[in-house]
């Protein structure tokens, strides 16, 4: 079985296949990206980070948005699970809780894309969530 | 054409020539070691190895290696300043500080280009020293490997997978202990080699030379209840000159055997006899097959191949024993020479055979093997007692404080003394079918062959073919000398491809008078070809040129053998071949 | 073609000079089953003599070593001599005429394996087994040999055992990786 | 489109490996499917990360962790703390040397700092053995490139004007050497990639086999196109198993998709690769040598010319480079010889990768832009020498190279200037010694190592490298003369002026250029029989203290050779040119008074 007849079927492949190692091309520079850290402790899992964690992957590859997303420890912010933590590029980073679904929603097209704050910001010491 | 410098001399070369032969062109000899060519032969040896004969190449970084170089236009060359002078010098020293020291003693010494080159470079001191490298010393019947004095110049390694295509030797190993030898460093003598000899033809030192006779001859000649008699091969007398000063090409029939007399051989004999005696046999059983190939069996085995080559013989044993029963039954003519002498000679003078030492010179190596097979001996005692080459000769000569150029001219005895022009051509490249051809054609057609000089048959290419006319039937004739070619017509006839009634092959580049035990030619083809015009100026000078009319012949026939191919004759003159394997035989002193 | 055969070191110099030992005895048991396993690798490679390194990697491969008869059948099938597979087999330090040991023992003697010691380790392993490079124990089970660089320069030195890679190996620590296999 | 949130990344190089690597692959994986995260992480081997010192190396991305010195036992835990609770393994990450720091990634480790890594782009970053991961970067677009888009006039000289030289040893000009091929008329050609790494200390093209096989096929593909050949082959070292099979893996990969074979991208070109093994023979790195060993022969090399590009394999043109020099080939194509030509210096373009090792604490595999200097490989990128030593000497360019010492850190590295330092670029081993390490042993190794892999052919190398060992031999035990010394100078001169091969023409160069650097110590060695780095046993000396001999005797009766000599209850001595050095004296002596020293005090010795 030939696959690759033509350039272009090899550059339809190469497509295909760069999601597969985009993580790796991306950790490469990670202080271009938008970093986000969604607190997967014990606390944050029980309050629905898994999903918010997926929801994220999912939707900032959907808007082609490049970014990292991680999965870090308990932040100490445990009232307020979900924590997601986001860096963009260039930014300091601001930590939001009580992140459901639709909240990610909400900070990916607001924040994220376009720079504006929105509710639920964990007023915070930098220096204690250095990871 | 191509000009450069050498040496402050310009000189114009043509494109592809090599430095060495552009300085020679320009009159600039530089010293070589392990290049050898004979190149009317197209034979060489250059694998560029011993870097004897650098030379500074204007603007090239290291020195040039002047035998594989190729000039390029502008070269600007310097052939012995003082850099060219220390490398040599060095290089020269350290492949000796890797010699054994023992020339007084070697067999070598005097016609060793190690030796030559160490005197030329006036090495007086030896600053390298250190490990030599070590190796069991080998013994077969023909040829002793000292190979401790192997200098890795290759040129048997070429000579016997190349030319001869024999392959009984190879580079083994790496590094200082590389080396030429058989396959696991095995006895050559169960190697495929055929004896040929052209390995220590070509040799430069003393690693690779011939099994030496010359004390059991003299002491068999020192030994009064013995009667010794000699036998020299046609190829002999062409070049035994050549060891004492003459000029390549000088015969020296007379002087030669004036030599043996002195020497105090009882009878010295022609093998050249008993040559007329093969052309007989062998004559006789070409026509027979061909006969009946003409009456339409097809079973007769054509073509027929010569069988006189002892070196030859082995390598079809070896390489073709599917095909034993295409070549010849004759035996060799130093072969009916011995059983001739050992029966008709010894009950002529009434000697017992055992009491009778046949001694050969021979041109050949093979020729001592030969004459240790079973088949020739009875009750263990062999036709031909010993067998000496015609270096050995010279040397016994020399020993022997004889004045071999002031010697008067002597003729052989009778009656294995008388030969014809016949028998003195076997010793060519295409000599023995010619000689046959002069027989078999009378005895064919019944006429009187007026030009007894067939020219299609001479000559030096490695194969040649012609078409001889036998009144109206023409027969188509193969030569072939050196092993290498000798498998390409025997492929054919393996194929059954070949297009020949009869092949005439001989081992030896040049045939006999290229022999493994001729004088060294170090790689002069002049030499060969005024050998080979010498033999052809012994034959016109031959009243008789027809084996079949030589007297002692028919005289032999007549009071002894009967008719050719007699049954008596096939007994004494004829023999049988033997398949050998070229399978790994491991004879580790009967330890298997 | 079943033989055994007591080669004289006299007679193969190559052994006298790899293993410097009185008598080798060399087993060597070519049924027809082997021939034909022989016959079968130069067949893979069309019986091509420039094919002749690869064939004689995969009879090694089979064999555990490259014994004469299994370079003869080969220079048959490849139609060249026996003495040019010879010269070959000798040519190259990867080919073996004497089977290795059970437990094949390679120290690296790499440059980086050199400067950290490798040569120390070597002595310690000849030492222990009392046997020379290249040699195999008498009772069969632990070979030497040295081969350069394997790539793991990071681990200097290093040790061989099979295919087991022992790094950062110490002279001390020699006894304890041969006591491993010695049970 | 793949959900693996995370990817870990296992060195699957020979280093690696050999330190348990698989297993600690099979254990995160194990473990990751036990914890029902096989969805979500993605386990793969990769080729060599270079950083082999502190392997098995394991890299956990997005957050780009990594893990040096990873041991079986530590897989859990990974898997435990950070995988699942995002915790990272403190213990496990690579500590600053200099501040004792945790360095949570690779970019801020000094290794990795100042390397650029076009040759070893991809190792240890994709599978080695999933052409997709290639593919997904860049693999085959230059191919396709060169195919579709710009002819082999275009390519050719894309890669001349990007000033790429041959990387095996000596530099030659890839570009030129392809024009040279692709002029030479022949019904058949071939492209040859020499994998027959010999030099002992160097092992980037097994990496780079192991890590991205594609990349060396894809560029054997694009030589083959442009000189006019279909046959490739690989004459690779049979002792290199890993990366035979991951090359056998791939070419079959390349196949199945159509990148190797016939009517390659819809075109009428055809390639196809094969493989012929060396089997241990240093010289066979020599390219006419490597023909001849890739047609069954021994592996001695012949005169030049012919060159392999009139008449190589099988009496074929031939363009033979080596895998690190077609490993820079799609990146030239795909990212332009301007942008190669930008790194480097004047006459050194690109990066060099290097095999740092020795007594360095970094041991590794390196790539760096040419030009930089001694002291930031050994310093920044090799983190000092080892147990804080004396920096002593850089052996570069293997048994053909030489020494760079302390003056030399400050110089570009580059073909010229290691040249002209005395060394040369070779293959890339660099060997790091310290002030415990002797130069005249470190001759004798390489001069050992020539004696071991010389061909034969040529009386220089095979007698006179013999000589050159024996002589330094002679030194180092403590028997060397005056002589000697002018005796391996001529020797060096002659055997580099005549010897037919590059192996043989180079092979003085470790003595010669210790000898220009450290001829003191080869005056040591020969004339106050001296080692200094105490490397040569029979110039150490047993030597009884004076303070702490109490004259007891008992070394006295112990010696063999009555070599010692003093009353009772005075301190005895030993006199040095009749002591065998056999150490019983040692053994005997209750006070310690007796050791083993590279110099004794000359004058106390008495006569006996």
């Amino acid at each position: 079985m030939r696959e690759i007849k033509t350039l272009a079927d090899l550059k339809k492949k190469q497509e295909e296949m760069r999601s597969r190692i985009k993580l790796r091309d991306n950790a490469e520079n990670p202080e271009s990206l938008v970093q986000v850290k969604v607190a997967m402790a014990t606390c944050g899992i029980a309050s629905g980070a898994k999903e918010v964690m997926e929801y994220f992957v999912d939707e900032l590859d959907k808007r082609s948005i490049r970014a990292i997303v991680t999965q870090t420890g308990c932040m100490g912010y445990c009232y307020a699970e979900p924590t997601v933590e986001i860096t963009l590029p260039g930014q300091d980073p601001i930590v939001f809780g009580y992140v459901t679904v639709k909240k990610a929603g909400d900070i990916i097209e607001h924040y994220i894309k376009e720079g504006e704050l929105v509710d639920g910001i964990i007023p915070q010491n930098y220096n204690t969530i250095k990871s | 054409m191509i000009e450069l410098t050498i040496d402050k001399k310009k000189v114009q070369v043509e494109k592809g020539t090599t430095i060495l032969k552009a300085a020679r062109k320009a009159g600039v000899e530089i010293p070589t070691l392990c290049h050898f060519e004979l190149c009317d032969m197209g034979i060489e040896n250059k694998p560029g190895g011993c870097r004897i004969c650098v030379v500074e190449v204007e603007g090239r970084r290291n020195l040039a290696p002047s035998c594989i170089t190729e000039v390029q236009e502008g070269m600007v060359i310097n052939t012995h300043n003082i850099r060219v002078l220390n490398a040599r010098t060095t290089v020269l020293k350290l492949i000796i500080s890797d010699h054994p020291f023992d020339c007084l003693v070697c067999a070598r010494s005097g016609q060793c280009e190690l030796q030559s080159l160490a005197t030329q470079f006036n090495i007086r001191s030896l600053p390298y020293e250190g490990e030599q490298s070590r190796y069991r010393k080998d013994t077969s019947p023909s040829i002793i490997r000292d190979i401790d004095k192997c200098i890795m110049c290759r040129r048997c390694e070429m000579m016997c997978n190349e030319v001869q295509t024999v392959g009984a030797l190879s580079a083994v190993n790496r590094g200082f202990m590389s080396v030429v030898a058989p396959a696991f460093e095995m006895n050559l003598e169960d190697s495929p080699c055929t004896y040929c000899g052209q390995c220590l033809s070509v040799c430069p030192t003393g690693a690779l030379t011939e099994v030496d006779h010359t004390n059991d001859i003299i002491r068999a000649l020192s030994d009064s209840s013995k009667t010794v008699i000699v036998q020299t091969a046609p190829a002999v007398r062409a070049a035994l000159g050549e060891e004492f000063g003459l000029q390549p090409g000088t015969l020296v029939t007379g002087k030669m055997v004036s030599a043996l007399k002195e020497l105090g051989f009882d009878y010295v004999f022609d093998t050249d006899f008993s040559a007329d005696l093969t052309i007989m046999e062998e004559g006789t059983e070409l026509l027979q097959r061909l006969k009946a190939y003409l009456a339409g069996d097809t079973e007769v085995r054509l073509p027929i191949l010569t069988s006189c080559c002892p070196g030859w013989v082995n390598f079809f044993e070896h390489n073709f024993p599917d095909l034993i029963d295409v070549p010849s039954t004759a035996k060799s003519p130093q072969q009916m020479f011995g059983a001739i002498a050992k029966t008709y000679f010894a009950d002529k003078i009434g000697v017992n055979r055992k009491d009778l030492i046949v001694v050969s010179i021979m041109p050949c190596i093979a020729k001592k093997y030969e004459c240790q097979r079973d088949e020739f001996k009875v009750d263990g005692n062999q036709d031909v007692d010993y067998s000496i080459s015609t270096r050995e000769l010279a040397a016994f000569i020399k020993e022997a404080n004889i004045d071999f150029l002031n010697l008067p001219d002597a003729d052989f005895d009778d009656p294995l003394g008388e030969s014809t022009g016949a028998g003195v051509i076997f010793g060519n490249t295409g000599g023995v079918i010619e000689a046959a051809c002069r027989t078999a054609y009378e005895i064919y057609t019944g006429k009187k062959l007026e030009n007894v000089v067939f020219d299609n048959l001479r000559g030096m290419e490695g194969i040649r073919s012609a078409k001889v006319d036998f009144d109206g039937i023409e027969l188509n004739i193969g030569i072939a000398h050196g092993l290498g070619n000798a498998r390409k017509l025997l492929d054919e006839v393996r194929a059954g491809t070949s297009k020949y009634h009869a092949i005439e092959i001989m081992a030896c580049p040049g045939g006999c008078i290229g022999g493994g035990g001729q004088p060294y030619h170090h790689g002069n083809s002049e030499i060969l070809s005024k050998r080979a015009a010498a033999i052809y100026t012994e034959d016109e000078r031959k009243t008789i040129r027809k084996s079949h009319e030589n007297p002692s012949i028919i005289k032999l026939y007549k009071e002894f053998l009967g008719e050719p191919g007699s049954h008596k004759a096939h007994s004494l003159l004829h023999t049988e071949y033997f398949p050998k394997s070229n399978e790994v035989t491991l004879h580790l002193n009967g330890e298997i | 073609m079943s033989q055994n055969i007591k080669v004289n070191p006299e007679v193969y110099s190559f052994m006298e000079k790899k293993t410097g030992t009185d008598n080798v005895e060399v087993k060597v048991n070519l049924s027809k089953e082997k021939v034909d396993k022989i016959n079968e690798i130069c067949n893979m490679f069309d019986n091509e003599p420039r094919e002749l390194i690869n064939v004689l990697h995969e009879a090694q491969h089979e064999f555990g070593y490259l014994p004469a008869e299994v370079q003869d059948v080969i220079a048959h099938n490849l139609h060249i001599s026996v003495a040019q597979v010879y010269g070959v087999v000798t040519f190259y330090s990867y080919f073996s005429m004497i089977p290795k040991g059970e437990h094949p023992i390679s120290i690296c003697t790499g440059t980086a394996c050199y400067v950290r010691g490798a040569e120390k380790v070597l002595e310690e392993f000849k030492k222990e087994l009392n046997i020379k490079v290249g040699e195999t124990t008498s009772d069969g089970k632990f070979s030497i040999n040295c081969l350069r660089c394997v790539g793991a320069c990071g681990l200097s030195p290093v040790v061989l055992v099979g295919e087991r890679v022992f790094g950062r190996v110490s002279p001390d620590g020699v006894k304890a990786i041969l006591d491993e296999y010695r049970k | 489109m793949s959900k693996y949130k995370m990817h870990i990344l296992v060195c699957a190089g020979t280093g690696c490996s050999s330190s348990e690597s698989n297993l600690v692959c099979e254990i995160l994986i194990d473990e990751v499917e036990r914890k029902g995260l096989g969805g979500d992480v993605q386990i793969i081997r990769t080729g060599c990360f270079g950083f082999c010192e502190k392997g098995p190396i394991v890299k956990v991305l997005p957050d780009n962790t990594f893990y040096t010195n990873v041991k079986p036992a530590d897989a859990k835990e990974i898997v435990d703390e950070h995988i699942i609770k995002g915790r990272k393994v403190y213990r496990l990450l690579y500590t600053d040397p200099e501040s004792g720091e945790h360095l949570p990634d690779s970019k801020h480790m000094g290794f990795y700092q100042k390397q650029i890594r076009v040759a070893l782009r991809n190792c240890g970053t994709i599978d080695p053995e999933n052409i997709d991961e290639a593919i997904a970067r860049d693999a085959y677009q230059a191919l396709g490139k060169v195919i579709t888009e710009m002819g082999p006039d275009v390519a050719i000289n894309e890669i001349k004007s990007s000033g790429l030289r041959g990387r095996g040893g000596a530099g030659f000009p890839t570009g030129l050497k392809w024009e040279i091929a692709r002029k030479n008329d022949a019904d058949q050609k071939y492209v040859v990639c020499n994998a027959d790494e010999g030099d002992p200390g160097a092992f980037m093209d097994r990496s780079i086999l192991e890590g991205d096989p594609h990349s060396i096929i894809e560029a054997m593909a694009i030589c083959g196109y442009c000189i006019g050949a279909s046959k490739g082959l690989v004459y690779i070292r049979a002792e290199y198993p890993l990366a035979v099979k991951r090359l056998k893996i791939a070419i079959a990969q390349a196949h199945e998709y159509g990148l190797l074979g016939d009517n390659i991208f819809g075109t009428d070109f055809s390639f196809d690769i094969s493989l012929k093994y060396g089997a241990g023979a240093f010289v066979c790195g020599e390219e006419t040598a490597l023909i001849h060993s890739m047609e069954g022969k021994r592996g001695e090399p012949t005169n030049k010319p012919p060159f392999p590009a009139q008449s190589g394999y099988l009496g074929k043109p031939t363009n033979v480079n080596n895998v690190e020099t077609f490993a820079n080939i799609p990146v030239i194509i795909l990212k332009g010889a301007e942008w190669f030509s930008s790194i480097g210096t004047e006459k050194s373009k690109g990066t060099k990768v290097f095999a740092l090792a020795g007594k360095i604490n970094n041991v590794g595999l390196i790539e760096i832009p040419m030009g930089i200097t001694l002291r930031e490989i050994i310093y920044e990128i090799g983190g000092g020498i080892k147990n804080g030593k004396k920096f002593k000497a850089v052996q570069t360019g293997g048994p053909s190279g030489g020494c760079l010492t302390e003056k030399h850190l400050d110089i570009p590295i580059d073909y010229e200037s290691l040249t002209a330092s005395g060394s040369m670029m070779g293959s890339g081993g660099m060997i790091v010694l310290d002030e415990d390490d002797c130069m005249v042993s470190v001759a004798k190794f390489y001069l050992e190592f020539i004696v071991d892999e010389s061909c034969g052919k040529c009386a220089p190398c095979r007698i006179g490298n013999k000589r050159m060992h024996e002589t330094l031999k002679r030194i180092t035990d403590g028997k060397g003369t005056q002589e000697d010394l002018d005796k391996l100078k001529n020797l060096s001169y002659v055997i580099k002026d005549t010897s037919l091969c590059g192996l043989g023409q180079t092979s003085p160069n470790p003595v010669l250029s210790t000898m220009e650097h450290f001829m003191d110590e080869y005056n040591e060695h020969v004339i106050d029989k001296k080692c200094r780095a105490g490397q040569c046993s029979n110039l150490l000396y047993y030597v009884i203290s004076e303070e702490e001999c109490i004259g007891c005797m008992a070394c006295l009766r112990a010696c063999p050779t009555h070599a010692i000599s003093g009353e009772k209850k005075e301190a005895h001595v030993i006199n040095q040119e009749i002591c065998i050095k056999c150490g019983a004296c040692m053994e005997k002596c209750k006070f310690d008074a007796i050791t083993l020293r590279s110099d004794y005090p000359r004058v106390s010795v008495p006569i006996v």
